[in-house]
Order: C-alpha cells, then structure tokens, then sequence
C-alpha cells in the first residue's frame, strides 16, 4: 500500500477536517453531521437547494463542488459506499431554502435506497427533494436507466447549479439536470485498481502493463483486459462506444472532459486530449470548451475516462455560469 | 413446547458481540468476495458498521429486545451505506418488533424476529430469490424455517434447518446472473462467484445457531 | 507501466499539441518554437515578462501556469531534463514588451546552464533577463543557494507575476521573487517511484509498504528509507525540518501548499493537510490560506510535498491578485 | 608522421552514426547509472538527441567537418536539455573548428578537434577533476592523449592512451563524493557509484578509436 493515512476507520473523518478547514472559505462541516460538507454561502434565498453525493474516495467529486454557483451540499458516505439515510435528510434542512431541493448522484442501488430514505425523511417534514440519477457510463448497461454514474456527475451538478444559481424553480432545475444528463455520455479504462485503506489491499488484481476498457470507477468490470494499448488506441476505441451512442453527430457542438483516476499523470491526460480532440476534429463535431484533469477519481487507480456532453444554447450559457468552490473556479 | 423455549436479554447480547466479532474475522473474506462481482468493501462495510455498535451496546443493554435491535439497526443503517447499510439496518431494526418491548422471548417470537426482519429486507431491496442477493439465502432459509416451526420440529433443528437451507441459498447465487446490486452490471460475469451478501447472511445466521446450542450449557 | 502513451519519444510534444488545443483560450504553441508555451495575452504591454520553465512531467507545473495574471510563457524541456538554450530565448523574444524578462526556475544545474544561455543570446539582442532561481526544499542542502525548487516554484512563480501584472519593473519584480523565495519551505516524502516513458521503467526502486522522507521530485535521495508510517508521523517529522529552518515563528502568517506527487488521492492529502493545520495552530503560526492538490508531480509517483510561505501584507497581496491560468484560476 | 595520416570525412560520417547506434544499445545502462546518483535519464537523454543528429545526417553530409560539427552539437543542445545537452553540445559544436572548413583532417588536427571540444565542457560546465563527472574521464584521458603526442607516440597507441585513460577517470569517479551535478546533493550516498556521464564519455572515445582501428583497413 502507498498511501499515506492514519487509523484507515478514521480516513473519512479526518478527511473532511482537512477539506473544511483547508477550504473554509468556501465550505463547512454541518453542526449536527459531520458527513454533510455545505457551503458557506447556503441556504441562498429563494434558491433550489442543490445537494449531490455518494461514497468517498472520488475527490474532487463530490465535496470540492460545493460551493457558490456550485452545490449547497456534498453528502459524503464511508470509501465507496453510499452516506447513509439521515446525513442525505440533514443535508436538506441545512439547505432547502423554502424552494426544494435536488439529490444528484450516480445511479448506484446503495445511493438510490439511502438517498430515497432521505427524501422520505424530508417529505414527512413537508419539503420536496427531488432526484436527478447521473447514468452517463456507455458500457455498463444497454439501458440508459440501468448505467452508472461516473464522470459525467460533473456535468450534470454543474448545468443543474447554475439553472439553479439563476433562481429557476425545482422543476426547472430538475429539467436542466435531466437534459444534462442525456445529453452526456462517458467511458473509462482503467491500468491499475485502488487501495482500500482498510483492508491495505486493491479491490481487483490487475497485473502492471495491463489494462481494461470500460471498466467503473469502483472497478467494475469492463470491455475485455488486455495488454496496455498506445494511447490513440485506447482513445479510439472509447469514442467507438461514446459517439453512437447518443448519437454524436457531424455539426454537433460539445464540452470534453478527459478524467484521471487518480494515479494518471495529466501528461497522459493531455496526450488522450489530443487524440479526442483530432477524432473530433475529424468527425467535424466541435469542441466548446473542455476540461483535463482529476475530477471524478477513484483514490489511486490508474487510469482515464472520457466525457462528452452535447451542447445548446441553454446548456452552453450554464455550463459558463460563474462558480467558486474548492475544485472549480470558473470565472 | 415453543412458548417454554425462553431466549433472554443475555443470549442476544451474547449473540451481537459474538456478531461483532465473526464480521471482523471475516472481514477480508467478504471484501474479497466482494472484490470478485461488487466493489470489494462487503466486510468493510459490516466492520464499520459492528464497530459502532460495539462502540454503544454498553449504553444499550439496559434497554429492552425491541430497543436493543432498533438501536443495531439504527447504528448499521448510520454508519454503513451503500446497499448493505439500509437492508442490514432495517433488518435488526424490524428483529425486535416482535419482542413487543420485553427483556425475553420464547422461540415462537424468536422466529417471528426473523420473519419480520427477513421481511424488511425484502421490502426495502425489492429483490426476489434468484437475483443473487441476501435474499436468496434468507428466504428460502425463512421458508424452512416456517416449515419447520409450523411441523413441530424442535428448536434447534428448526433453527439448524434455518441456516442449512440458507446456506444452500446461497451456494446457488454461484452459478447465477445477477438482477439486483452492482454486480448486476456484470451480466455473465457475475456467473461462477458467490454473492456476497448471502455469505455474510449466513455467517449471521450462524451465529445465532452457535449460541443457540450452547444457550442451555451456559444459562 | 501503468501509463497511458504512443510513442515515447513523441511524448512531450503529443502533451503539448492537447495542452495547448485543450487550453486554447488561455495559451498557445509558439510558432516558430514548439518547447514555449505561451499566455494568448503575451506580450502585455508595459509589462515585465514572466518566464518560468524547466523539465516536463511535473505538470501542471510549469505550463498549467501561463495565463493572465500569471506567467507569460513557460519552457519546457524533456522529462526531468532542462529545456535547451534556444527555446529559454525564444520565450524572451515572444513575451519581451520593452521591460526586460523574469527567468524563474528550479535550482538544478541542467536548467542553469540552458537559461542562462538564453539569458545570454537575449542579452546579445539588448534584452534584459534576470533570473531567480527557486530554493525551498530545505532538506537538499544545508547551503540556502544550493537547494533544489520544489512545488515552492508556484509561491514564488505567483507572487512574482502579481507584481508583474502590477505594472512594477524588472527590479521590483526579482525582488519580489526573491522575497518570496527567501520566505518559502518545502519538504517531501515519497512512496514509489515514477515511470519514465522510455526506458518504461521508474526512476528508481521503492518496494511497496516503504518510504523515503526528504526525497526530491526527481527521487533525489532524502532523509531515509522506511516502512510507510502513519501520516500525521510524516508531516510532524516534515514540519520538524520546515519550521525551524526559517524559522516560522509563533504570531507568524502563512500560506500552506499541501502537494500531492502525482498518484497520492486528495483524501490522503487532506488528512495531512488536518495534520498540518493542527500543528500549525498548537505554535500559533495562523494560517492565512491554503492550497491542496497537485501542484507540483512527478509524473505517476505517490507521495506529498509541504511548503509553507511566510506572509507579510505585500506577499499576501501579490498571492491573492487574480490570475486565470489553466491550473491556477484565483477570483 | 602525424601530418600523413589522414582521416576523411568517410571516417567522421561513420562514427556519428556508431555514436547513434552505442547510445541505443547503452541507453538503459546509462540511465541505469544516472538512476543511482541522479535523475535515471542519462541514456535517455542522449537517446533523444543522437536520434535528432540521424534524422538530419543525411542531409549535413554534404558540409565540410567544422559545420558536420557545429550541426551535431547543435543538435545536441536543442534536444537534449538538462546538463548532458549543452555540454556534449558544446563538446561537439567545438570538435569541428580545427578543422577549419575542411573535409579531412591529419593526426595532429585530430588531436586538436578534441582539445576543443574537451576545453568547450570544461568551460561550460566549470568542472574539475575530482568533481564526479565526465571532465574526470576527459580532463585525464586528454592530458594523456597530449603527452603521448608530445612524445611522438603512433596514432593508434596515442589514441589508445587516450581512452584507457579517460576509462581509468570514470572508475576513480567511484568513490568520489560528487561536486557538480545532481549527485552533488547526495553527499556520502554518492559513493560507491561511476557517474554517468563519465562512462558515456569513455563510451563516445571508444567509438572514434574503434574506427580508428579498422580506418586503414577499410579505406
Ligand atoms: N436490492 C437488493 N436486495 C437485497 N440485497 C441486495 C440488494 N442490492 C444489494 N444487495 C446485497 O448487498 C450486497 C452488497 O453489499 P455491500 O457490498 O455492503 O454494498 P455495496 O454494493 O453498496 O458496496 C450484495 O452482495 C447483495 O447481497
Ligand atoms: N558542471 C558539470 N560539468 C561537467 N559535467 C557535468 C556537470 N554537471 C553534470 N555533469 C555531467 O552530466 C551528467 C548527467 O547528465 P544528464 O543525466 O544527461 O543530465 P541531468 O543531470 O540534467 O539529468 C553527469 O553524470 C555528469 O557527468
Ligand atoms: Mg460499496
Ligand atoms: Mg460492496
Ligand atoms: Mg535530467
Ligand atoms: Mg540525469
């Protein structure tokens, strides 16, 4: 194991110390539960209440998006593993500023019950939470409804802030999350599994100098295990299954986001990058913007993803929408 | 011959550390099945959660039955997360209702315990027998349960029927695709690798069946 | 090798071709030079040109801090390897605006050789270019002038390009990297290796479970090798050469840099970063603000790096003048 | 004796590119040695820049042995960076002026091209002997190669001095604590290891000298 901790039981906590005071201008611990990391600036008035979530060991995702024009609050569960049912409530009283709030999170059954626990805790007090399921992983189920959350989290959080941010009402938001959400697609490879602190061991063999597309960020199987590929290979064959899929289109305009997994040098990062953006290039599917570097993770795993978001008007104008939290600043 | 099989406060107690203590035994074991078709945290995920009930059972056993296991429930459902943390936790926070407040139960209420909590998996997760859950031990392990109390069979054997038939359960999650949990992203993967959560169901039966048969040597 | 390449001897340039395609509104290639990366704002007028540069793989050091309110261009050499004499001047000629030009680099003899060649070429054309050469890592030399830079490069590079941005000239702005400079220390630790592309093998060994504290981003031996220990042990024995090399002192004002090497999670950084503020807060030293991330890597090699910069109200100033930079965007 | 052997641009030609194909097959040992007391990319590095001198060989074999020189070294210092880069860079940009333009040098104008380039490293870097780096090879191995011209010795023996010399420099660069370079902050943990590019040096000698031996042979 290298990985530098302390007792592996106490990892998440100590975690969220550090962040929130690292990053108290920005966010705070909730009095009441130190597994809710909220912004400072929450509740805003007359705001939908953003609040997004899931397992640790993803960072920035989720707690480094908190923030202004950002989310209200991160719901932060043990390494892997959903928060559980009263920090998702919590979450909502700490925010719901009288307009609802919006749970978003990546489509995994452990999230969905513990989360829907917390929203029924928050209807029985008479506030409405409405829930946004990230499902922008290609490979993992040929039903849209049935895939993972991965990358694309961040895309979706970021357009539904900003409806958010600008004073929409929990419909609309909703909406926006909604059309984020198909209109973004992902998919990974990772070279390497991460370290579980607890048990100083990785969660899957994956032997040095091979590698598997497609596979989760939580090591979920992918495509097939092979030797590790030149990178333009490995770009390729992503794009083989993102594009299709929506479908991209010739005349298509559309954000990039290459991901590290943690332990990808953003030398690699931006060698991949290359290599989208001439496939892209190719394909005459233009490129609006684009981000490279760490932001959905799995701790120390090896490895990179790609996503693809589909742009209009409307998503263009929130995806520029001014945010301060820890992990992004756009101006 | 039921309503003389009396379970008290000390046999639970005995039971939940003694449950403490196999999670952490087995700790790694579950996490490696769970590395194999899920995301390797299973025994993690139990550890974390028995811990905190070790950390506050001494506060708790003045408490009645159905306080005590709300309080387990409570502390897995707190602590743990992802699917194992609510299914668990609504699991020991329904085993109790049962006891209707009291410090004892006989062995009828003993297995409407299980009843009612094998129930509130079922309810919560939504899974049937053949997803390739808990469910596919406790169910079928509940059902000759029933059988058997409903045939007169005596305690022990009940019980030992209980946890024999669970345990076939899940030897059969082995050879299945599954319908529910992360491993149901694994389509014919999954095939050939146990599910872990009935493992961890069985070891918990089993626990209770240890103390069961050592109940009237030591009380 | 866990890597995500093509051809290893295209490397450095396939990272730049996505560098500056991903960031193309904040930077671009040089024309005539494909080792510069340079600001799209270069040259500003009245404005004394900020360079700063050495061997790639530490990214997003140096180019992932070209930008406004930042460094006019970046030079980038080979892996771990200074870039060569021409494209140190061909910097000064692109970002030149009349008030001469700030070199600032690690100290490593590679790189003092090339730049000042540069510097020389430049100084043939009339030219001005003054150097600072960044000396933080307190345990590579009990000589202040013969410490090698580590992830202090980005205090120093920071702060001098505020005062550069602040319309000073040439003197103010060395002096203000020397000020700066003379007020920040780093020390590292490291946990494994990182994979050179070529030889596809790490730099050195470090058996998994150990680690070496003191060890430069290079693998520049450090204090010494031992099983991996918990973190808050680490960073207490880090701040044990940091503050008292200064010293920093009780009622003393700081700014804190948590680095991560490259394959270290943020959650890891973030229980050393609660250590680090604990520490800081028993001896009084306040905390002005604080960075935590990857700022300075090496490549795919875990492992952490603490620098403290010593504040006055003028470094605060200059630290906290907005800048909008690929990897370093301050409001 | 001297000003009748002769070596033509045939002989420089097919040393560049021996020089080319050494550094590959050293490539890894090389940096194996840099890994020890640096950055563990000595190889590498003039991997890099011997592949830049290839791609453009061709096209400088047209030019008198100064330019060739002036080309290579060039080529040298714009790829390599780092500090093997503007000292072999410099080495081999000075090599080519006792050439004065010509396309064929005699013995003694050899001898001269290295005293260049041997003084051009030693200039840029400010290197000593003693200080754990290639002037520890060169400095020696020169000063050889002079006497030995001073005393008439045959080219081929003269040459030979030169670089068994040079190979003794780099052993005693053993167990040296090193002065300049990255070893330099190693302190005691420099000892007990050859610096690379003292052994690269020895390595470029040895390629002039193998040529040199089979020159009469084939021309
Ligand atoms: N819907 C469900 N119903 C019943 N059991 C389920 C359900 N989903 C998952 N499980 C059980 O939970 C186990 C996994 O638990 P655990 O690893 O702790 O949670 P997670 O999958 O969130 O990491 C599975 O092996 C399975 O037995
Ligand atoms: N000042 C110097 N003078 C002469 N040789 C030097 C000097 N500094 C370094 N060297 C030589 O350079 C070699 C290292 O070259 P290389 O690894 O390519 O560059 P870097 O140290 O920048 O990685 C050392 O082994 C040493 O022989
Ligand atoms: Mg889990
Ligand atoms: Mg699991
Ligand atoms: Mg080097
Ligand atoms: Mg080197």
């Amino acid at each position: 194991m290298r990985r530098l901790i302390n007792d592996p039981y106490n990892i998440v906590e100590e975690m969220l110390e550090g962040f929130c005071k690292a990053h108290n201008k920005h966010v705070k611990l909730l009095e009441n539960d130190g597994r809710v990391v909220v912004s400072k600036k929450a509740p805003v008035k007359d705001k939908v209440g953003i609040i997004i979530g899931g397992g640790s060991g993803h960072e920035p995702l989720f707690l480094g998006y908190v923030g202004e024009g950002f989310a209200d609050a991160a719901v932060i569960g043990n390494i892997n593993t959903s928060p559980s049912p009263e920090p998702c409530y919590n979450a909502v009283k700490a925010v719901d500023a009288g307009k609802g709030c919006l749970y978003m999170y990546g489509n995994y059954a452990g999230d969905v019950m513990n989360f829907d626990m917390g929203a029924e805790m928050a209807a029985a007090e008479g506030i409405r939470v409405e829930t946004v399921l990230v499902t922008d992983d290609v490979y993992s189920s040929t039903e849209i409804k049935n895939r993972r959350g991965v990358a694309g989290d961040f895309y979706v959080f970021k357009v539904a802030a900003a409806k958010a941010a600008l004073g929409y009402d929990l419909d609309a938001v909703k909406s926006a999350a909604e059309k984020a959400n198909a209109n973004t697609r992902s998919m990974g490879v990772a070279m390497s599994s991460s370290t579980l602190p607890i048990t100083g061991k990785t969660i899957f063999e994956l032997e040095d100098g091979d590698m598997e597309v497609g596979m989760g960020i939580h090591g979920e199987p992918g495509v097939r295990r092979t030797k590790i590929e030149p990178a333009d290979k490995v770009v390729d064959e992503i794009l083989g299954y993102i594009l299709p899929d929506l479908p991209f289109n010739e005349g298509d305009e559309v954000s990039v986001l290459v991901n590290g997994l943690g332990a990808t040098p953003l030398m690699d990062l931006h060698v991949a990058y290359r290599r989208v953006a001439q496939v892209l290039e190719e394909k005459k599917i233009k490129i609006y913007n684009s981000f490279v570097g760490n932001y959905a993770t799995s701790m120390d795993m090896a490895g990179m993803s790609i996503t693809l978001m589909k742009l209009d008007d409307e998503l263009k104008e929130l995806l520029d929408y001014p945010c301060d939290a820890p992990y992004c600043v756009i101006k | 011959m039921y309503e003389d099989f009396i379970l008290d406060k000390a046999y639970f107690i005995k039971v939940i550390k003694d449950l403490a203590e196999m999670i952490e035994e087995n700790r790694d074991y579950l996490t490696g099945l769970d590395s194999e078709i899920g995301d390797g945290d299973h025994g993690t995920n139990l550890s974390i959660g028995f811990r905190e009930v070790m950390k506050n059972l001494g506060q708790w056993e003045n408490e009645n039955l159905t306080v005590i296991f709300k309080k387990v429930g409570m502390a897995l459902l707190g602590k743990v997360g992802g699917a194992s943390g609510p299914l668990y936790g609504s699991m020991f926070m329904k085993l109790g209702e049962p006891a209707h407040g009291k410090e004892r139960v006989n062995f009828k209420e003993f297995y409407e315990m299980f009843k009612s909590g094998i129930e509130a998996v079922e309810n919560r997760g939504k899974a049937v027998v053949g997803d390739k859950t808990m469910v596919d031990a406790l169910r079928p392990g509940l059902n000759a349960f029933t059988e058997a109390i409903e045939s007169g069979e005596k305690p022990e054997k009940a019980f030992g029927t209980f946890l024999e038939r669970a345990k076939e359960g899940s030897q059969s999650t082995i050879p299945l695709i599954a319908r529910k949990g992360r491993a149901m992203r694994l389509g014919e993967r999954a095939i050939g690798h146990m599910d872990p959560g009935s493992a961890s169901s069985c070891m918990i039966l089993e626990v209770f069946y240890r103390n069961l048969l050592n109940y009237k040597k030591n009380y």
